[in-house]
């Protein structure tokens, strides 16, 4: 299976610990190889260019021009939705702008290429390998179970730097998540803005996106709101229980890491993937889902043995094509 | 030797004041050929025109130079004057010695040096002339209109009218266009069908009148005057010189499809009659939906048939017809919005329609028998959002261009939702209100007395929650986001060239603009003409129009058309181009170049020392060509020519230039 | 208050943000579909749209007084639905940039924010979210923002008390301080 | 050999004008009386692609100075598609010209419209100014006009 070059982010090692966690878990199942950028810092984020579009530039550059100096030849892999904007930037400016990427070469005092590719988390489980791996380790069917896929802004936009081709109605997660049997619901706000660290500095004017993202889900019919980003998650986990009390709304929808549904169809436990951390109760509807699914697998497996008499040794919980 | 006269004209003081004219017709005397030369006060006048005459005569001049005013403003005078003498109206050249030296220049001396060098030019070039006729061509007397809608419709009663043959090709089985699907047309809020349906009766009727219906022009050869034209008849599955429009099939027939006539939103039968008042009334069969067809199953439609006009085996049909004239009334479609606008949801809501869809909504014939409801649940809207500029105005996602007819059908939508539904809200997202015709603002003032509540705001984004499509825009004139709950949107999409125009543009020889919109010869000067003679244009084909502006411009092209039926025959310039076939290589280029499709390859028999053999040449069809002389300067053996324009008579004009 | 810059001097500066974000000001017809579109705008004194409008006319000062500035969130909604392709984003943030030159910033804590995550950035090569939050609500004074979560967060080991660093950390501060001198990209 | 610049020399410009825009935009500038220098001579044809490379070669052998073709603009001209094939053709001639040592400012194409009469006017004046500046064309000149071009010149050292 391809390597690749592992950017966590300064939030994969503290709040989204269940992306680390669930994340994890799936890699050692399917045997996929992260190799750590050794000593990588943080890319700037938000913060960087509003100040100085110099410092975010440098910032990023460091990461790839580490990569692409002790781990050449790799495609670079971040969790996190602003790391990879951020990064994708300065690659983009790198490959496209040979004037600053000189300028940055030099304050780095280190060679930046700007060659290696910049993939966030849905692009790597977008690759046919990882996903045929995912597929033959599935043991649990989440059939039953509404997914709103949640792309947040930065997967998609500006789509000369994420290269998405619908940025209005991306696809990606929708088309993974459904490998565990869930159902990826059409909703309309997949690429709204969460409100980022406007959630911390502007709480007064920024909540009530994190309210208007529920509330669409739900008119839609969502159980679970699934993300591919620490920091959308945190905005929408840590703050719904606030969202129901100060709009006084009745939202129930847990918001889950993408790969958090794919480690538990793959038969993670609820510790392998931290569903006791979350913010907002989320292990109830996961439980139900998948003894929902068990049973049924079950009935279909004893469904199966009846039908081919030759068929014995023990029933196989599982599997479960779709 | 040739002898040449030189006539200077002073124009009064004209050319005079700035040029010594004596020392010019003096200078005139001693060029190559030239026999005779003088200057004179006026020589566009009675005496003057004389005088040249007399000198003809009297010095046996074979051919003339003028140093006057510009060619463009009396050549044909003198060519004119030329035809009453010995000499051919062609073997003269003028010398613009007013508008491009003397009316240019200041210093005496220098413009007189220019004057006698631009006399030396024309001196050298007219040496070089010969003598070239006109020919006439013989005009066939019938009028051919691409295109049945409204345009195409009143342009062919009106030539028909006139006395003339007219044909109507249109592609799909009933003449009628989209006119005939509005329910109501601004200002006056007439029934569209009851004004179209008498014009497509009539012309169904006109003793002058062809309708070939479920056609296509298959291929266009020839000129003004003399157009082959090969038209393409579809299978129609149903014998019409037997069918009496019973209608019995259509009621029968198992399969239904959606319905174009109700832009999605009802069904029809495989084998159909369009809409009740269809021109020619007589059904079709669909062969994509037909079980027989694509099956070989049912077959119920030829049973119960009582005259047995069904034919299962029918095939496309091919005939070649002569006409003088073209008229080209190919009209619109609306934009793809779907896939221009994801953000509008991209077609995933019912309740989000087009202004077509929503004249069929309306409409007492339509789907729902003018019930104004929701596709998605059949309930009346209280709360209709109106989106104008869908897909026009817009650079990045549709057209650049304004669609014209909107703003004025969006004010009549929102009248109709007010005044049919009570308690209803409206609210039109808009960025201009644009209504530049007679009573158009003042219909514009109603509407927004009706109650209309204009937004002034381009729609980001329509969504759903719940049965509630949420709508939300800018209200920019106070500068903060609305969010409108509605239970319907209508998208005022734009109009955009009917699917297929580029295959009748190539065919026909003329050209689109970059927005794919027929091109128009000159866009004040020649509205309805194309820049290829005899082919004319209307209706919006040309560009987004309203019904009035289309039925105007159709009578005009009429017209046109008219103008030159009434000829018998035409006289053709001889400036044209022509191919010395014993020099051409056969290469192509010219054929590639020529943007009238005048020159082609033909095969002509030749020698390859003693054997006889056939060669490819290109020759130049007379009619269509217009003497543009792309092809001589595209030429590798020089063999193609541009008479009048030389390759000869322009370099002793550059050799002359040069002296 | 007083005027930063005058109209000309405003022009100038936003003729020439509009050249390094590679937009024409003059494309903009006011259509208002970045504003509706935009998330934040119900908080906005100067709808995105306003935004363009007062560039054009070269009233920087206002643009650079405005909250709208510090609000957005960068979510390029606008840019991506905007008939003539402006990328208000970039308007917006180099704008804020040349208002943070000149000390203006009508949201302070946005301000204060982006300070204290640079600051965490500079100290430790990563960004910290304890110290990041806490040295936020200390500053900002809103000493109880997310505060009834911190329990939660340790109780589930969310977030731990021990701090992440670079082992470079020197580079970081190299780094962050010549582009400070250095200035913006040219 | 060196160029002796005389002040009274005067340079032999061509024009190739079309004869439904450029030539109809020479005419109205003399309807309004406009000036520019002498020295351009033009010569009416039908459509600026009729310009055969083969007429541009023969002017500079027998000595002009410079070359100008002018068209309707594109997009607008009279037959439709003729002057993108002028474009063309003329970027090829430019830098078949230059590669022989022809300034390229000597050879220029410009698109003026029937109503353009003040950009025909300063087009002319412009194009007359540099090319005087350049000096007399030397390249191409065929040998019997040697002797023209030395009077032109006062005389080659």
């Amino acid at each position: 299976m391809k390597q690749y070059a592992y950017y966590p982010g300064c939030s994969m090692d503290s709040t989204a610990v269940t992306y680390k966690k669930s994340f994890e878990y799936i890699a050692s199942k399917i045997g996929l190889v992260m190799k750590e950028i050794p000593d990588w810092n943080c890319c700037g984020s938000t913060a960087a260019h509003t100040k100085n579009e110099k410092m975010a530039y440098a910032l990023s550059a460091r990461n790839i021009a580490i990569a692409e100096e002790e781990l050449p030849g790799l495609d670079i892999v971040t969790p996190c939705a602003s790391c990879y904007s951020r990064l994708k930037y300065a690659s983009y400016v790198g490959k496209n702008d040979e004037a600053k990427r000189q300028e940055i070469e030099e304050v780095l005092r280190r060679s930046f290429k700007a060659e290696a590719e910049v993939l966030n988390f849905l692009d790597l489980f977008e690759d046919p390998e990882i996903q045929e791996a995912i597929k033959e380790k599935l043991h649990r069917n989440l059939e039953g179970l509404n997914v709103a896929c949640y792309y947040g802004c930065l997967m998609s936009r500006p789509r000369e730097i994420t290269g998405e081709t619908d940025p209005e109605n991306p696809m990606k997660m929708d088309e993974i998540i459904e490998l565990t049997g869930a159902k990826a619901i059409a909703w309309d706000y997949k690429t709204e803005c969460c409100g980022a660290s406007h959630q911390v500095d502007a709480p007064e004017h920024a909540r009530e996106l994190i309210d208007r993202i529920f509330r669409n889900a739900q008119a839609n019919g969502a159980d679970v709101i699934v993300t591919a980003c620490p920091l959308c998650n945190m905005n929408l986990d840590m703050r719904e229980a606030e969202i129901n009390k100060n709009f006084g709304r009745k939202y129930n929808i847990p918001v889950f890491q993408f790969t958090e549904l794919i480690a538990i169809a793959m038969g993670a436990s609820a510790a392998d993937c931290g569903i006791h951390q979350h913010f907002f109760p989320a292990f109830d509807v996961i439980n139900e889902v998948v003894k929902t699914g068990a049973k049924k697998a079950a009935a279909e497996a004893k469904a199966e043995a009846k039908k081919d008499p030759l068929k014995d040794g023990p029933i196989v919980v599982g599997k479960a094509g779709r | 030797m040739a002898r040449i006269g030189v006539f200077i004209c002073h124009c009064g003081t004209n050319i005079a004041a700035t040029v010594d004219v004596e020392k010019v017709a003096e200078a005139a005397k001693s060029m190559p050929g030239v026999a005779y030369a003088r200057d004179y006060k006026y020589m566009c006048s009675e005496p003057g025109q004389a005088m040249i005459k007399e000198a003809i005569e009297e010095h046996n001049l074979d051919r003339i130079v003028i140093g006057s005013c510009s060619p463009r403003m009396h050549e044909t005078t003198f060519r004119k004057m030329l035809k009453g003498t010995k000499i051919n109206p062609y073997l003269l050249e003028i010398a613009n010695l007013r508008e491009q030296c003397a009316w240019v220049h200041t210093d005496k001396a220098k413009a007189t040096e220019k004057a006698i060098n631009l006399v030396q030019m024309a001196v050298a070039k007219v040496a070089n002339n010969k003598p070239l006729t006109t020919s006439t061509i013989p005009i066939t007397k019938r009028a051919l209109v691409i295109g049945g809608g409204i345009a195409g419709i009143q342009a062919a009663l009106d030539i028909a009218d006139a006395g003339y043959d007219v044909t109507i090709v249109e592609k799909e089985p009933t003449i009628g266009g989209h006119m005939v699907m509005l329910d109501k047309t601004f200002p006056t809020m007439d029934c569209s069908a009851c004004i179209s349906t008498p014009k497509m009766v009539d012309a169904g009727a006109h003793p002058n009148i062809t309708l070939k219906t479920s056609c296509e022009v298959e291929k266009v050869d020839g000129y003004i005057g003399n157009f082959e034209v090969t038209i393409k008849e579809k299978a129609k599955y149903v014998n019409h010189d037997l069918c009496t429009g019973c209608g019995l099939c259509q009621t029968k027939c198992p399969t239904k499809v959606t319905s174009e006539f109700n832009q999605g939103m009802s069904k029809r039968s495989a084998i159909y009659i369009p809409f009740a008042q269809a021109v020619p009334s007589k059904p079709v069969i669909d062969p994509q939906a037909c079980l027989k067809l694509t099956k070989d199953k049912c077959g119920i439609c030829e049973k119960i048939c009582p005259i047995g006009a069904i034919n299962y085996q029918d095939e496309v049909k091919y005939t070649t017809e002569q006409y003088g004239a073209i008229v080209v009334a190919t009209g619109y479609e609306l934009v793809d919005w779907k896939q221009m606008y994801p953000e509008y949801g991209g077609g995933k809501y019912e309740d989000v329609i087009t202004g077509l869809q929503f004249e069929r909504l309306v409409n007492a014939s339509g789907p729902t028998e003018g019930h104004i409801v929701r596709p998605s649940d059949g309930k009346e809207p209280k709360d209709v959002v109106i989106v104008k500029c869908v897909g026009s105005r817009d650079p990045k996602k549709g057209k650049t261009y304004c669609s014209r007819a909107c703003c004025m059908y969006s004010a009549k939508h929102a009248h109709q939702i007010l005044d049919k539904i009570p308690n209803s809200r409206v609210y039109i997202f808009y960025m201009d209100v644009r209504t530049p015709g007679k009573g158009y603002e003042e219909f514009y003032d109603n509407t927004r007395k009706d109650g209309a509540q204009y937004i002034r705001g381009r729609v980001s984004k329509i969504y759903k929650e719940g049965s509630k499509l949420i709508v939300k825009g800018e209200d920019s004139l106070i500068g903060r986001p609305v969010t409108v709950e509605a239970d319907m949107v209508i998208l005022a999409t734009a109009m955009e060239a009917a699917p297929g125009v580029e295959e009748v543009v190539s065919k026909l020889g003329i050209s689109m603009d970059k927005d794919r919109w027929v091109q128009e010869a000159h866009p004040k000067l020649r509205p309805v003409e194309t820049q290829s003679a005899g082919i004319f244009l209307c209706g919006t084909c040309q560009g987004p129009k309203d019904i009035p502006d289309t039925v105007s411009q159709a009578g005009a092209a009429a017209s046109k058309v008219i103008g030159i039926l009434n000829h018998d025959e035409m006289e053709t310039s001889p400036m044209i181009s022509h191919v010395d076939q014993t020099k051409c290589a056969g290469c192509g280029y010219c054929v590639e170049c020529c943007p009238y499709k005048a020159i082609s390859l033909v095969e002509v028999p030749g020698r390859d020392g003693n054997r006889k053999v056939t060669k490819t040449v290109a020759q130049v069809n007379e009619g269509l060509c217009q003497g543009c002389g792309c092809c001589t300067a595209t030429c590798r053996t020089g063999c193609i020519d541009l008479r009048g324009f030389t390759n000869d008579q322009i370099l002793k004009e550059v050799d002359a230039l040069c002296l | 208050m007083e005027k930063i810059l005058n109209r000309e001097e405003g022009k100038l500066l936003a003729d020439r943000i509009a050249k390094e974000a590679n937009v024409a000001l003059d494309e903009c017809y006011q259509c208002g579909k970045c504003s509706a579109g935009c998330p934040m705008a119900n908080s906005y004194d100067l709808m995105p749209r306003q935004i363009v409008h007062l560039m054009h006319l070269g009233d920087m000062d206002t643009v650079m007084k405005s909250k709208t500035i510090w609000l957005c969130a960068s979510c390029h909604t606008c840019v991506e639905r905007c008939p003539h392709d402006i990328d208000i984003p970039t308007l917006i943030e180099k704008s804020r940039m040349e208002a943070q030159k000149r000390g203006i910033s009508a949201q302070r804590n946005v301000r204060l924010f982006n300070d204290i995550f640079m600051e965490t950035v500079r100290g430790f090569g990563k960004s910290q979210e304890v110290i990041l939050e806490g040295a936020y609500n200390v500053t900002s004074g809103r000493l109880l923002q997310d505060m009834a979560n911190v329990p939660q967060m340790l109780k589930k080991d969310i977030v731990r008390p021990e701090l992440n660093s670079v082992q470079d950390k020197e580079d970081i501060r190299r780094i962050m301080k010549e582009c400070e001198e250095g200035g913006a990209v040219k | 050999m060196s160029i002796k610049k005389d002040d009274n020399w005067e340079p032999k410009i061509l024009a190739f004008c079309c004869n439904w825009c450029t030539y109809t935009g020479a005419d109205l500038a003399g309807l309004n009386r406009m000036k520019y220098p002498e020295n351009v001579r033009t010569i009416r044809v039908p459509c600026s692609s009729r310009v055969n490379p083969q007429f541009i070669l023969r002017a500079f052998q027998k000595g002009a100075d410079g070359v100008l073709v002018c068209g309707c603009h594109p997009g607008d001209c009279h037959y439709a598609t003729g002057n993108y094939f002028t474009r063309r053709r003329f970027m090829l001639m430019q830098r078949l010209l230059e590669y022989n040592g022809i300034d390229p400012k000597r050879f220029q194409a410009k698109w003026i419209s029937g109503s353009e009469a003040a950009k025909f006017r300063d087009t002319v004046t412009e194009v007359s100014a540099q090319i005087k500046a350049l000096g007399p064309n030397t390249k191409f000149v065929a040998p019997h006009y040697d002797n023209a071009l030395q009077a032109k010149e006062g005389g080659a050292e």
